[in-house]
């Protein structure tokens, strides 16, 4: 069972791998091998998921609450596998960013670093633990994002610092409570004392800090402002990848905390979650559908379906959770789709700016059909993945009769259609505006579509098998809604 | 600083400060101590001497890298993983020999003490890496 | 032979600073807290007869802790010390009470 | 059934590999296997008689509902036929129509995806199934009027008609859902056996209202009507496709569908006959006074689709039956009359009414197929026009209610479609000749082959319309469930009907004359429209969506305004208000204790340590603030101390130690502290800040009163020695027990290092 | 005691809040270590507290109902040494700010939102 | 260990050191120049060593002693890095 | 009797760092503030530790003791040292912000 730790190690010793080296070069290699490693590696655990229901490591052969458990069930590996699938993806795209610029030899260091804590979040079973990867990732998403110190760079990078930290702080604090209400930091053993306890003022006091930590990193209304001050301004390759993965592990601890242990008190929690959801959602279209730079439509768009992802946690039904893990992978894959294809574009025609891109689909018939189905996706179209992930959501809301949510969440996936066909019309059918100089000398090679066909391809496979897959996430959530299993299958593993 | 006598003063600190850190690691196991406190203390002794010359002087001085150290520590941390590993025990549990020597006496090392020397070593490193670029700047 | 007159150098000088120090910190504890306060600071450049570097840092450093005297700084050629002296009334007093101590120091690091 | 749908697919991408120099000769071959799936359709129309439904199964996503489902039944192959005989004629059409413009690849691939997709939709018997093909349909629709992308207009007009009609969908989409939710399934057959239940359901008045916005989108109903004449921007073949034979009949196909689940209730009939006539009106009275050719042939769809949906709503078995037929003949005249808009554009490079004139001479065929199409849709005899108003007629006297109104509305409609008949033919291709038709081109031929066809399909099934009957029976059996035999004749006798298609017949021509006549009158007539219908509905679109947006904008950076500090307090109040939120719920502010400060001299400590907070917080000196932080820190260590944690105390004391020593470093380039807030904004600041901390207060005083039973740290006490041999616990665990973390940690000071070399490092 | 320490930490938080809204490059990290202290401080006191017990063993046996809680001590040794690495990178990330735009005020950067 | 002169010296002790904290802290905040400031803040580290020594002969435990080694051999960095910073800034001008 | 003396020289070692405190309080230029904060503290913390060596009676911790005084006399002076040095280089302009 020391695989499951591999998600950790692997990245751990490619960092290690890549002090010593000094050759960009090598270190590009180095890169794009660890990643697909790594997405191997992932692929094999959720098959192994697949056979064992659950996998834990007790790390050091402590007993389980004692030492640190790293566990993998269904939620954790299908986000595993996603992650490790965009982080795969983004690694080829920066096999050709790294070598264009030479201030960012180290750039595989921060980005393993990343994967690692965000790797950590998704298998650790121990809060503190979770801190500390949490910290990991924030810490190396920090030096992402700042990567270029350009002055901009510089501010969003201030800006998402600023707001994280209070975040991890507020993590911290709320995790202090929870130990010295409970005494212990095992989440297994955790849910046992929580789900027999009755409602106390610690508990939940503890569980609204961390409401508002995972609130910050998940980026819902009003805790978001993080997002979009910053996102636009780091290197395209960063974005894209944060785009992907950060807020989801955010998404990913708010849907195992408030079901595996915070289930006292559920129509309290329901109902900040759905109010925040709905808010959430009808914030970030709307501000998506006043901006010109690409990647701020896409960055709000981030924070707009955010919201769905909460709306499914919020209402709290099997089907809700596994349309939340649904949506939640579906837009992992899509959304950093929408970005490196951003990225392409910027390479080609230099500018993320709306008003002065035009004639893609002319010139770039392949990359007009790789945004299609990315940004179709997004908007929910059928038969693409968004149209499942959405379809469970709202099939779960009616049939709870959350009308309310459901009629924000319809309206606002009318909002992400309205953006995505701006985009579309925009830089890609109408005519090249002429003030805008392109570059001719730029020669886009097939090389740089590959991750984003890559990615294309991952989000018309969840799509096309969208039954496999749903019966995934389902399985994943009914694992959710029954603590009981977890707690057995990390309390009694050792016996 | 640029004082005399803080300049003489390092020499002596060099030998307080050092065999302190190795004690505080090697000791830490049983007393106050261990590889942070070890490690912060290596680096502080590091800082000082570059308070009292200048730090682009210590820089040149010190032969190794910084992130070498950096690199160093995180593999020191990785190997301490390796006997529990070839062991075919849980990962990162504590493997531990003792060394019977009529002249020391009984010790017992294991591989949370290796792992105690990585944190050592990484924190050192990053002190160093601290000091060294935050004064970089002028 | 040199061993055990080393030992005995260092414990009479141990003994000597000891005095010193109580003697001193007497004094400056009754300066502090007598109503008004009668220091009357200034400089006082020493040159250095000590060439080792140990020696020259004992000296600074004991010079330091002996109230009254603060070793300021050690000129670049190490030639020369200068003394901030808080009660420098007669400033031929201190220079030889330093150079008494210089000898000592001298003693004991041959 | 399903291999013909995946047939379309695996063509549609096959046509990609078509090498360049052959892709100008696709469309007979795809015009051909239309015409195979039609015969093969036909073929089956016995097996529906027979056998009323024949139903493919497919289990897909069982517990979400999903399981495909393909009927094949009698109202399903009305449209089948329709579907793939039109698009038989549309593909010839396309081959000669397309051949001047770059990218047929890609809209041979869009049409041929929107025949397959529209073939789904109607054959689907489940309702998420059919709404997939819904929007896909939708989509299609979206890229084909987008199609020539470098026209803005084309472009918005594109992105109007996928936001309705995608708005519809979602509409359409939680009606499928709330319908579902009642019966627990999305198959039809369930939901008819369920209709009494749906309909004595709450939810049904609203799934009622979002099916029929979705409906009323896709088909162009008023008000969301102003789509469909913007999407004449589409090429012709599309326009005569999509926009007037098929996919705006979705949604009457819809309703034929859901008829008898959601049907045969007040609140249906009302709504959709009221819409339904209103749209009839609309769409005939704006069609008279276009000038663009497409445009009026748009309008009158319109109407038309009206016409449809309000025989729905009249729900009798008469006008159903008509419904049926009238689908028949507007397909028909319809197309035909947009293929011939679209060869008479090619031939003279307009297609605005003004500048044409006196085609007769240069396209007598032409004449005669706009002759016998316009007689269609003027519902003169012999036309299959005809015989629909007839029935249109028949069931508006056979309505239970307001039958008086409907027929005067529908005559008001009709004589306004009389006139638009005769208008298009004396102005098109009667009278003289204004612009000669640039180069008689005689490859446009083949344009009229296609609407020949049509024309002579309207003239012979006026004749002869009981050759319908096999085909719209088994489909009033489905939607009317029963067994209905029907009789379709031309001439039914003088009878009511008769003299009303006589007296529509007159008043449209008068009409005419008097609009052909008097030239001031059509003038007056725009005047007047431009003052009532001054607010076009698509500017209406349009300037709501900007007006949304400029709200956006200002809601967007009162929110998003780059203040860090704002968003700082937004973030604090929040949480404190949660936090108060969550104290007041659970009565946290009842705290057991008494106050002491014993051991005195840990609360000198406390107050010396207060008091350096105080002092750094306030201080305008930098060192003095940094040291009072360090003594901050020292302090605190201390209190570690106390409470007898010795190695944190010492790491405390180092790590206060080397911030000093970091700041100092960076202080060098730093300039001195400014005292930038204003007096308020400090005053402000303190009280979110007293506020915050005060709540921390009271949350930390719970938190060190509630003591827990039995923590897991008594296993580290008992066996760090045993098993771990170790004596300080605190770092066995850093070490052993919890090297994971520590690991984690050593990462994150790693990356920190790292992180600040990268930035600061100047050599790049 | 235990009020006066909660109270303490109260404080370090007000304090740090409202070090963090200020626009001083240098005012604002500092309002990061308060914030830090404060947390850790809370992390350190919610375990509840022992004094005089440090948890260190004397031998084989045992007496864990005595000595401090360990685990808490560890937890915020981590927090300290994290928070450490965290509150140099900021400090490094402002200075770098501070040389590219030569501002110290923080309400300058309000340029990438919007 | 009964209540005697022990409890009373060290109750005096502590009182004595609280008093010594607080007038250091007193200068610290007065000033008036950064250097006295400095000073202030070395004496207080000094102080914190006192209050450790004292509180392990409270407590007797040894280990506590090790801490104020640290003490001992740190406090001082903090006061030369800040003396070394103002030295330079001040001869820059 | 052995209490006593322990006593003693804990309240000489803290009456000591008191009157230190005094001093730094009391006298009116920077050299004299030094003068007094260092010389006084350090021997009160040798007079603390003389009593930390009596009360435990422990060779390993009298040994840390006396390396405690070693480090003290080295960093002590030193820490007055750089204050007063960087004082004296910069009194042409002395830094007297306020
Ligand atoms: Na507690
Ligand atoms: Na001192």
């Amino acid at each position: 069972m020391t695989l499951i730790a591999l998600p950790i190690l692997l990245p751990f010793m490619l960092i290690i791998v890549l002090v010593f080296i000094r050759s960009t070069f090598y270190a590009k290699i180095i890169g794009v091998i660890g990643s697909a490693l790594l997405f191997l590696v992932s692929v094999y655990l959720l098959i192994l998921v697949s056979h064992n229901e659950m996998l834990v490591l007790q790390v050091g052969g402590w007993e389980a609450p004692y030492g640190i458990s790293l566990v993998v069930d269904y939620l954790s590996s299908l986000m595993l596998l996603a992650a490790s699938f965009i982080v795969f993806a983004v690694s080829i795209y920066a096999y050709r960013f790294v070598k264009a610029k030479r201030g960012f030899s180290m750039f595989f260091i921060f980005f393993f670093a990343l994967t690692m804590g965000v790797n950590g979040a998704f298998i650790s079973g121990d809060v503190f633990n979770l801190y500390v990867w949490f910290e990991v990732m924030m810490l190396s998403s920090f030096v992402l994002i700042t990567m270029g110190a350009k002055k901009e760079q510089l501010e969003g990078g201030i800006k998402y610092l600023t707001l994280n930290l209070i975040a991890s702080l507020l993590f911290l604090a709320g995790l202090g409570l929870l130990y010295g209400k409970t005494g212990t930091l095992n989440m297994a053993h955790l849910a046992q004392i929580l789900n027999n306890d009755q409602q106390s003022i610690l508990m939940n006091t503890s569980a609204m800090l961390f409401f508002i930590a995972f609130g910050i990193k998940t980026a819902i209304f009003p805790l978001f402002f993080w997002l979009p001050a910053s996102y636009h301004t780091a290197n395209i390759t960063v974005t894209s990848l944060f785009a992907g993965i950060l807020t989801k592990v955010g998404v990913y601890t708010l849907i195992r905390f408030f079901t595996l242990f915070f289930v006292q008190n559920g129509y309290f929690w329901h109902n900040l979650l759905l109010i925040s959801a709905g808010f959430t959602m009808v914030i970030g279209g709307m501000a998506a559908s006043i901006q010109y730079d690409t990647r701020r439509i896409l960055s709000y768009h981030i924070i707009s379906q955010i919201g769905y992802m909460i709306m499914g946690l919020g209402i709290y039904t099997p089907l809700a959770i596994a349309g939340a893990i649904f949506f939640t992978i579906h837009n992992m894959v899509a959304k950093t789709n929408t970005f490196l294809i951003m990225g392409i574009i910027k390479k080609i025609k230099g500018t993320f700016y709306l008003k002065d891109l035009g004639g893609l689909f002319k010139e770039k018939p392949f990359l007009a059909i790789l945004f299609v189905i990315s940004a179709f996706a997004l908007a929910g179209i059928p038969p693409l993945s968004g149209f499942f992930a959405k379809f469970i959501l709202i099939k779960a809301g009616i049939e709870d009769k959350h009308y309310l949510i459901i009629a924000v969440a319809v309206l606002t996936s009318m909002l992400t259609l309205y953006s995505m066909i701006k985009i579309w019309n925009q830089a890609f059918l109408r005519v090249q505006p002429s003030k805008t100089k392109v570059d001719e000398r730029v020669k886009v090679a097939v090389f740089d579509y590959l991750p984003s066909a890559l990615l294309a391809l991952g989000s018309l496979m969840l799509g096309i098998l969208a039954a496999q897959f749903f019966d995934l996430t389902l399985l994943a959530a009914k694992q959710l809604l029954d603590p009981g299993i977890y707690v057995e299958a990390v309390l009694n593993t050792m016996k | 600083m640029n004082s005399v006598i803080l300049q003489i003063a390092t020499r002596y600190l060099k030998v307080l400060f050092l065999s302190f850190a190795c004690i505080a690691v090697i000791r830490g196991h049983n007393y106050p101590g261990g590889g942070f406190i070890g490690g912060l203390l290596a680096a502080l002794y590091i800082v000082y001497s570059s308070l009292a010359f200048s730090v682009q002087q210590i820089r040149r001085q010190l032969k190794v890298k910084p992130q070498y150290y950096i690199g160093l520590g995180l593999l020191c941390a990785l190997l301490s993983f390796m006997p529990s590993l070839v062991s075919g025990a849980p990962l990162m549990k504590g493997i531990w020999f003792t060394i019977d020597s009529s002249i020391i006496g009984k010790i017992k090392l294991g591989s949370p003490l290796l792992f105690d020397f990585g944190v050592f070593f990484t924190v050192m490193g990053v002190t160093l890496l601290f000091l060294f670029t935050l004064s970089n700047h002028k | 032979m040199r061993l055990i007159k080393k030992i005995y150098l260092i414990i009479s000088f141990v003994i000597y600073y000891l005095m010193k120090l109580i003697q001193a910190n007497l004094h400056i504890a009754y300066d502090i807290l007598s109503p008004r306060i009668r220091v009357n600071p200034g400089f006082v450049w020493i040159s250095l007869q000590v060439n080792t570097n140990a020696g020259i840092l004992l000296l600074s450093n004991l010079l330091s802790m002996t109230p009254g005297t603060l070793s300021i700084e050690v000129s670049p050629d190490k030639k020369k010390l200068l003394v901030h002296c808080l009660y420098i009334k007669n400033e031929l007093d201190i220079v030889a009470d330093i150079e008494g101590m210089q000898k000592r120091i001298i003693e004991l690091t041959q | 059934m399903i291999l013909i749908l995946i047939l379309y697919l695996v063509l549609a991408l096959a046509l990609f590999l078509i090498p360049k120099k052959l892709s100008k000769g696709i469309p007979f071959p795809l015009a051909f296997m239309q015409l195979v799936f039609f015969v093969f359709f036909i073929s089956q129309l016995s097996l529906v008689e027979t056998e009323k439904a024949r139903i493919i199964s497919i289990e897909w996503i069982p517990y979400l509902g999903l399981n495909l489902e393909f009927t094949l039944d009698g109202l399903s192959m009305i449209f089948v036929l329709l579907i793939t005989f039109i698009g038989f004629l549309v593909f010839i059409y396309a081959q000669v129509y397309m051949k001047s413009y770059a990218g047929t690849t890609r809209f041979y691939f869009y049409l041929l995806l929107f025949s397959g997709s529209m073939l789904g939709l109607v054959l689907s018997t489940n309702f998420i199934q059919l709404f997939i093909f819904w929007e896909l349909t939708s989509v299609l629709s979206f890229l084909l009027i987008s199609f020539f992308n470098e026209k803005e207009k084309a472009r918005k007009a594109a992105f109007q008609s996928l936001f309705v009609t995608g708005f519809g969908g979602l509409c359409l989409f939680v009606a499928v859902l709330l319908i579902g939710s009642i019966v627990d399934s999305y198959m039809f057959s369930d939901w008819l056996d369920k209709a009494h239940v749906i309909k004595s359901d709450p939810r049904y008045l609203p799934a009622l209202i979002f099916v029929l916005i979705g409906i009323f989108t896709k088909s162009a109903q008023f008000p969301f009507h102003f789509w469909l004449p913007w999407a004449m921007q589409a090429p012709t073949p599309v326009s005569a496709y999509l926009h007037s034979a098929t996919m705006v009949k979705a949604g009457v196909f819809l309703l034929a569908r859901l008829y008898p689940v959601l049907g045969g209730t007040i609140e249906w009939d009302y709504i959709v006959t009221f819409i339904g006539a209103l749209t009839m009106l609309v769409g005939s009275y704006l069609s008279i006074t276009q000038v663009d050719f497409k445009l009026v042939l748009a309008y009158t769809t319109i109407s038309a689709l009206g016409i449809l949906t309000m025989l729905f709503g009249i729900d009798t078995k008469l006008s159903v039956k008509a419904a049926l037929v009238f689908l028949f003949v507007h397909a028909f005249y319809k197309a035909a009359l947009f293929m011939l808009a679209g060869y008479i554009s090619k031939q003279t490079g307009t297609r605005l009414i003004p500048k044409l004139g006196g085609l007769m001479k240069f396209t007598p065929w032409g004449f005669v197929i706009a002759l016998i199409s316009l007689l269609s849709m003027a519902g003169i005899p012999p036309m299959l026009g005809f015989i629909g108003k007839e029935l249109i007629y028949e069931a508006k006297f056979d309505s239970p209610w307001m039958s008086s109104i409907l027929i005067f509305l529908g005559v008001t409609s009709n004589v306004f479609m009389v006139a638009v008949s005769f208008l298009l033919l004396s102005k098109v291709f009667l009278g003289q000749s204004k612009t000669s038709i640039k180069s008689h081109n005689t490859k446009y031929k083949l344009l009229l082959f296609s609407p020949g066809i049509l024309a002579f399909l309207s003239l012979g099934l006026g004749i002869f319309p009981d050759m319908l009957t096999p085909i719209i029976e088994p489909a009033l059996n489905v939607i009317h469930s029963g067994n209905f035999q029907i009789k379709l004749k031309l001439w039914h006798g003088f009878n009511q009907i008769l003299l009303l298609s006589m007296i529509t017949a007159l008043l449209g021509l008068l009409l005419f004359i008097i609009l052909n006549r008097y030239k001031s009158v059509i003038k007056v007539w725009n005047r007047i429209n431009s003052q009532i219908f001054s607010i076009s509905f698509t500017n209406v679109f349009f300037k709501g969506l900007d007006r949304f947006i400029s709200f956006s904008g200002k809601n967007t950076r009162l929110i998003q305004h780059g203040y860090n500090r704002y968003y700082i307090i937004t973030i604090i109040l929040y949480t404190s208000l949660l936090l108060i939120l969550q104290l007041y719920l659970t009565r946290g502010w009842e705290i057991g204790l008494t106050f002491n400060l014993k051991p005195f001299y840990i609360s000198g400590l406390a107050v010396v340590i207060a008091m350096s907070v105080f002092f750094s917080v306030f201080s305008k000196n930098i060192i003095f603030t940094i040291s009072a932080m360090a003594v901050t820190g020292y302090g605190i260590s201390l209190i570690y101390l106390y409470y007898s944690a010795v190695d944190l105390a010492i790491t405390q004391i180092i790590v206060e130690t080397l911030m000093v020593v970091m700041f100092v470093l960076v202080l060098q380039g730093l300039p001195k502290f400014a005292s930038l807030s204003s007096r308020m904004a400090k005053i402000r600041d303190g009280v979110i800040s007293l506020v915050f901390g005060t709540i921390m207060t009271i949350v930390t005083l719970k938190a060190i009163t509630v003591d827990f039973n039995t923590s897991i740290s008594g296993y580290f006490v008992d066996y760090s020695y045993l098993k771990a041999y170790g004596k300080n616990v605190v770092n066995v665990i850093l070490v052993d027990f919890r090297a994971l973390d520590t690991l984690g940690e050593i990462t994150v000071l790693s990356i920190a290092a790292l992180g600040v070399y990268s930035l600061l490092n100047k050599r790049k | 005691m235990e009020i006066l320490l909660s109270a303490l930490t109260g404080l370090l938080y007000a304090g740090g809040v409202f070090l963090i809204l200020r626009r001083s490059i240098l005012k604002f990290i500092i309002g990061i270590i308060f914030l830090s202290n404060a947390t850790n401080l809370l992390v350190f006191l919610s375990a509840g507290i022992v004094h005089g017990k440090p948890a260190f063993l004397d031998g084989v046996e045992s007496d864990s109902g005595k000595l401090a809680d360990p685990l808490p001590q560890a937890l915020v040794l981590t927090a300290i040494v994290i928070g450490f690495g965290i509150v140099i990178f900021t400090l490094a990330l402002k200075y770098k700010f501070f040389i590219t735009t030569s501002t110290n005020d923080l309400d300058q950067l309000k340029n990438t939102d919007v | 260990m009964d209540f005697g002169v022990l409890d009373l010296s060290i109750f005096i002790c502590f009182t004595l050191m609280l008093l010594a904290l607080l007038f250091a802290f007193i200068r610290l905040v007065k000033g008036p120049s950064t250097f006295d400031r400095i000073a202030a803040m070395d004496l207080m580290a000094s102080i914190t060593m006192g209050f450790v020594l004292i509180y392990s002969i409270v407590i007797s435990n040894g280990i506590y002693v090790d801490i104020a080694i640290v003490i001992s051999l740190i406090s001082f960095i903090g006061t030369v890095a800040i003396s070394t910073y103002l030295k330079q800034k001040n001869t820059k001008k | 009797m052995n209490d006593v003396f322990i006593a003693a020289l804990m309240i000489a070692g803290a009456l000591l760092i008191l009157i230190a405190s005094i001093g730094l309080l009391r006298f009116k230029d920077l050299y004299s503030r030094i003068h007094a904060a260092t010389k006084a503290t350090s021997l009160g913390i040798l007079l603390l530790l003389i009593g930390v060596i009596i009360y435990f009676k422990v060779l390993d911790i009298t040994l840390k003791s006396i390396l405690i005084v070693v480090f003290i006399y080295i960093t002590s002076p030193l820490a007055a040292h750089s204050i007063a040095k960087s004082f004296r280089d910069s009194s042409d302009e002395t830094d007297t912000e306020k």
